[in-house]
């Protein structure tokens, strides 16, 4: 792998990657050695100058941020943009949480029939939904709803939920077959 | 001729709905379509000037594979395929017969039998290249990963208070049209594999034995009937013809063996009615359960 | 603000987003005309061209991905891996679907020339396709391709799907002979 091979990937990676990410970690996922990585990482930096967005090295781990000149378009955008109230999708995918909870992100895209990343990353951001733990078996992050969920639907406790109709099929049943199906 | 195959019978409650297994897949083909194209492009023919007699061979030697093979198939799988084999069969007895006036009015139909089924063949290997191009597409696109980041904290802070904009009973009723299994609604169609009985056609058959013996038992007269439904359909065709004066019954015992002599003429017509044949409407009765469709 | 600053601002937005972000909505944000703003985006798309992450348009809005070639070092970071293989059967039935829509299943039978039941549902419970409405004359329920269907076709719109063969009959035609067929 040349240096710019490792360049790009790094890059590749950090524009998909939520959370920093250490240099030691890109060094193993793209088995060089770390020096190398950290040169790679130099030079990225150095080749944003004139972007509207930076690399920093913050905490310990790369990310990439929004270039702080332009703030005030990126703060307009997200009051501007951003709908205080929450789309369908985002809705559907809170109901699903708030039922099944805690409940991995692949369980809920299964259940909705779609990619829920987006959805859950919003849900996260405003406060609905939470990190839970880790399942057991496939170690996926599972997901809950918060105290601030409660408040703003105006419920006291999770027990205060609406009972689902009796009609509905049998939860675990439901799993299973979706199992069958994502397999 | 019906060209297209009977789309509404289901498929058998075994298929295993994630494999999309519906079709035959016994010889890595997908549907009589898929075979007869294979076929085709085997012998690197274009799909508008085939040879159809070697095609037809070929076609028809595969379906008897199939049946050889012991896998079996069910009733819509066997009729989609013969009713390709069954065009593709009479488009070569065709070619076979010496071809005389082209103005033969079965030699027209037989020209729009052979537009229709490769009309049909070139629009199914149009989709079926697109669909090479759709698998290629969403490979590609699987290899592209979306930047989907959370919102920076920081920005986050800036945001109004979040709205739900439903209420506590509004939401669980989301939540239930959500969790719900997406199932397409089906129609049974397994009553319709119960042959219908025609007492009419029953009748026929009862002039047409008691003619030819002048005198059966009952017992007799329906000794061929492979089902409840026609002793049933022969019995109310012979009430129907001793009211028209035609036969006599002799019963010497209560339930004893019932005896029919015809006493009617012995040729021409004898008049039928169809006041058994002419369908039934019954209300259908809604209260029973729907119960969970899953 | 000059055709630079304007890049830049947008990049700055596009860098903390969770969904793809429409032309209008930047104009909006950024008060310029929206012309400006395709201008600035298509500069913006051609200037990653030796980048390691793409812009991209997908279902109406812009979004950065990871560069298609270096997928191997992102799918490391990325377990959520889901993304399971559609069969034969199922990507022809979606390509009749997706150029007939909205269809029923019986014509996708029809043309297919087997029974597409278990398929479709298969597409349904996927959230590639969905149901639109009834067929006047039959009853019967029409599908379509969902917004879905485009993303992970990387499709921008449905007028973005390539051409049908060119030797293909008039298919308007056609079903009109088969539907005196089939009824």
């Amino acid at each position: 792998m040349s240096n710019v091979e490792v360049e790009r990937s790094i890059e590749a990676i950090l524009m998909v990657v939520d959370e920093p990410v250490t240099e030691l970690v890109l060094a193993q996922v793209l088995e060089r050695p770390i020096e190398e990585i950290e040169a790679a990482l130099s030079t990225l930096e150095g080749s944003y100058e004139e972007r509207g967005f930076v690399l920093r090295k913050i905490n310990g781990g790369w990310r990439f941020y929004s270039h702080p000149a332009y703030s005030a378009a990126v703060e307009k955008f997200v009051l501007d943009g951003q709908q205080s109230r929450l789309t369908q999708a985002a809705l559907e995918t809170l109901s699903v949480i708030a039922y099944r909870q805690p409940v991995s992100r692949a369980r809920v895209s299964a259940i909705r029939g779609v990619n829920v990343e987006a959805v859950m990353k919003t849900l996260v951001t405003r406060g609905l939904v939470e990190e839970s733990g880790l399942e057991h078996e496939t170690g996926a992050i599972l997901y809950k709803t918060t105290s601030y969920f409660l408040e703003r639907l105006g419920l006291n406790s999770l027990e205060d939920l609406p009972a689902l109709a009796p009609y509905l099929p049998d939860l675990d049943g439901l799993d299973e077959i979706l199992d069958s199906l994502t397999d | 001729m019906a060209l297209a195959p009977d789309t509404a019978i289901e498929e058998n409650s075994d298929v295993n709905p994630s494999s999309g297994g519906f079709s035959v897949h016994l010889s890595n083909f997908d549907g009589p379509f898929d075979l007869l194209l294979q076929l085709i492009s085997r012998h690197k023919m274009d799909v508008t000037e085939v040879a159809l007699s070697l095609v037809t061979d070929e076609f028809i030697s595969f379906i008897r594979e199939l049946e050889a093979s012991g896998a079996g198939w069910n009733l819509d799988q066997a009729t989609e395929f013969l009713v390709v084999a069954a065009t593709l069969l009479d488009l070569k007895a065709a070619r076979l017969l010496p071809s005389g006036e082209v103005e033969d009015e079965e030699d027209l139909a037989l020209l729009e039998a052979r537009d229709l089924l490769f009309a049909r063949l070139l629009q199914y290997r149009a989709f079926k290249e697109i669909a090479a191009t759709f698998g290629e597409r969403i490979l590609a696109a699987d290899k592209s990963f979306p930047r989907v980041v959370a919102l920076d904290p920081a920005l986050a802070a800036l945001l109004p208070e979040v709205l739900i904009g439903v209420g506590p009973q509004r939401f669980a009723a989301i939540a239930e049209r959500v969790l719900t299994p997406k199932v397409s609604p089906v129609v049974a169609v397994e009553h319709l594999h119960m042959p219908l009985v025609s007492v009419m056609e029953e009748s026929k058959r009862v002039v047409e034995a008691l003619r030819h013996s002048t005198s059966l038992s009952f017992r007799n007269l329906v000794s061929d009937a492979d089902s409840t439904m026609v002793v049933v359909a022969r019995f109310l065709a012979l009430l129907d013809l001793y009211r028209q004066g035609v036969l006599r019954f002799d019963q010497v015992l209560a339930l004893g063996e019932l005896h029919i002599r015809w006493i009617g003429s012995l040729e021409g017509e004898v008049e039928i009615t169809d006041e058994f044949d002419i369908p039934v409407v019954l209300e259908m009765d809604d209260s029973t359960e729907s119960g969970e469709n899953v």
